[in-house]
């Protein structure tokens, strides 16, 4: 079974030389932790900045200078600024090739749900929806299973949805999946994790092909 | 010979807010946010405001403190999850809060101040936010049809400026105010540093000086971090 | 009667203090020699500039800083150069106030026709179409009548238009005349110039009220 | 780290260009035209073209270059007034022109390259530009719907670039290269000097270098002035 780290570092290896990358929220902040140096990539976050670095020394930070967690950050050299316009120009017009990031729940259609639970509070979906709606390439990352220990892995979303069939590959605490033909295919197990485990934690319909490879996660 | 926009203060900034009107206010968090121009407002209170702004401050400082003086009548915004306030007259029903992506936020401003009254985007179809509007096929994918925003104010923070209501943004502060800029029907403009006529390079402007229509040099600016993430040496 | 200097000249007297201008190619650009010095007017040319100054000094031309007509300009303090997308916002959103132009034909309905004569070689609408479906105040500067004497003032238009209702005002070398009503009025003649005369020159519908004072032209 | 763009020169910036595609080349007349890649398109001598650019070029410079050697089959221009072997070829009806308002031209590139498929604009309605196209009431003003434009190749030229494809224009020179350059699904983008990575300021870059495929430096610019209009000493 995989850590939240556990998952970012699985997810860093679907990364490819040359993408531009936008990580969302929680989980998927740390896959930029696991990207091999050397590797050109490189991050984006809405909120107006590409060429994202890592946190700012202690001292160093910048109210001026944030990510779209409103996390102080820092700009590495090629980096840019720009607008929201422009931001959401390179993410609706597909300039970013790959969107990571959380959910509440994917269903095997590839509709996601991530930004409201009815009843609660809201928070909005700030540009999640935009992001889903556009990236041609898009990775949930989450745990398999939510807190009260029901799969978020459904054959039909139950909460209000952030976009519908767009996701294309889960990576949770269990395991890979694609998303294909209406339902989910098992592509890789985690570490000491068994077939049986992730088929009984999802919900939706999953398809499970002869030989399932554990992840190979260094 | 340029045209002056300068004036004195937030006070004279202000001149003509009214209740009931609608406002932009730039930032995303609390980076860029018009600082001076949101306690001006607090002090004048003006109330059911209608205001549009990617996010509705913390509660004790950026657009919060408008909200404590239940000056807001309505937020259009993207997200809203760092104020509890904010929270409590929403779910009791005396904030009327509109969600909106917050890419067809920054393009539905840019639209209002471009003169293109209506566009289609992908983003929310088959959501909530697609309902009551049109959808049609672009291409072989739905898009929905999102309409111009505009305001009566635009309220927008800038790191310099000169009298010619020129602006120039620094890092992610820039965000939504200089799409907000162009949406006010009297933008005011406050800025760290009014600099003379001639000294920000024609190349660098951010914002051309015809989209706003005041500007002046706030006295202090808190800038609040929400959250300081640091490596420590 | 008036002569291009003369025309620009009046329309000049129609600029107000605080106002962003674009003025067309021809009698238009004249316009700028003749605001006051001291008034607080912008020009602002189609392919991104605000602040436009007078010719370059011989030597100082640079190729990277034109006008709309593609003359050499230089650029005034507080000037700012942007992209063209920036500039017909800037047009299209209604920020600039006031746009002078030439016409080819113009209908007493308002309609323009400026761009194309069928048969003939068509250089293209430019910019003018975005203008004239934009600018809340358009003044168009021409002669009364073509080079075959024939009147431009018309009932209707019968070159392919640029626009639709939306001239308001008519400088010509023999006169000041508003559009309204679906008729020209006659407001000012040019000093020598007679109501007759221009009664004669106009082939569309005029409204002459009992007196027409004279142009002001210092 | 920052992805690199760099090529040798405009042989491999135009590495598969092929006869039939859709290019945008920026520029305003011949100000802000990229000129090594228009060279390098002659040479190969690719044809059937279909190019979007706001201007045709002079008879001997700039676009006029491909006229010439009859490579294009179609431009899309908003005005073309001055080359006579343009006029030849359209009047004879060698050549294909679809004329387009500028400011919708401008809008329908940055359209291409935002992920917008169409727009509603004021300009144009009630013209043959409208013809065939959706009419549209907002705020009781007649709009027409315009759609975006994408092309297969986008040419730009820029003042100052770095290996990360980001670019710095001068003066009018920006023009309509920003917007097409997002819209190119290969975006070459040429300058007159590729600057180290981390020297231009990350605030004041005009086209972020994501929208960018290929950069390299030209090695001459002639930049040649179509009207020189100067004030005697």
């Amino acid at each position: 079974m995989l850590d939240k780290n556990g998952i970012a570092k699985r997810i860093a290896q679907e990364v490819r030389e040359g993408w531009y990358v936008n990580l969302g929220i929680g989980i998927p902040t740390l896959v930029a932790n696991f990207i091999p140096e050397g590797m050109e990539v490189e991050f984006q976050s809405e909120n107006g900045i590409l060429g994202m670095g890592p946190f700012p020394m202690e001292g160093d930070e910048d109210a001026d200078l944030i990510n779209a967690g409103k996390q102080t950050i820092t700009a590495r050299p090629g980096a840019v600024y720009f607008d929201s316009a422009t931001s959401f120009a390179m993410i609706r017009g597909q300039h970013v090739q790959l969107t990571v990031l959380g959910a509440m729940e994917v269903a095997q259609n590839g509709d996601i749900a991530n930004w409201k639970i009815p009843g609660k509070m809201v928070k909005g979906m700030g540009g999640a929806m935009d992001l889903v709606a556009s990236a041609e390439n898009i990775i949930v990352a989450m745990m398999h299973a939510n807190r009260a220990g029901a799969s978020k892995l459904l054959s039909t979303c139950s909460l209000p949805l952030t976009g519908v069939g767009c996701v294309k590959r889960v990576v949770t605490n269990l395991a890979v999946l694609d998303i294909k033909d209406g339902a989910f295919h098992l592509v890789e197990r985690a570490p000491g994790v068994t077939v049986e485990s992730i088929v009984e934690a999802t919900a939706g319909t999953l398809i499970v092909p002869d030989y399932v490879p554990e992840m190979r996660i260094d | 010979m340029a045209i002056t926009k300068s004036v004195n203060g937030p006070e004279a900034a202000c001149d003509g807010v009214k209740s009931g009107m609608t406002l932009m206010l730039g930032g995303f968090g609390l980076c860029g946010i018009p600082e001076c121009s949101i306690a001006e407002l607090v002090k004048r209170g003006v109330d059911d405001l209608t205001c549009i702004s990617n996010n509705a401050g913390v509660d004790d400082f950026g657009l919060g403190l408008l909200l404590q003086k239940r000056q807001i009548r309505k937020m259009i915004s993207s997200y809203v999850g760092e104020n509890d306030e904010f929270e409590r007259q929403m779910l009791s029903g005396e904030l009327e809060v509109d969600l909106i992506p917050q890419g067809s936020l920054a393009e539905r401003c840019r639209a209002g101040g471009a003169g293109i009254p209506a566009f289609y985007t992908p983003a929310g179809f088959g959501t909530e936010v697609a309902e009551g509007k049109e959808v049609r096929d672009f291409n072989g994918k739905p898009h929905i049809l999102e309409s111009a925003l505009t305001a009566d104010f635009a309220f927008v923070k800038a790191w310099k400026g000169d009298a010619a209501g020129n602006l120039v943004f620094k890092a992610t502060a820039r965000n939504f105010n200089p799409m907000m800029a162009m949406a006010g029907t009297i933008t005011v403009a406050e800025v760290e540093e009014l600099v003379p006529l001639g000294t920000l390079s024609p190349n660098e402007i951010h914002t051309p000086g015809i989209f706003v229509q005041r500007i002046f040099q706030g006295a202090h600016y808190d800038k609040r971090i929400e959250q300081r993430t640091v490596q420590t040496r």
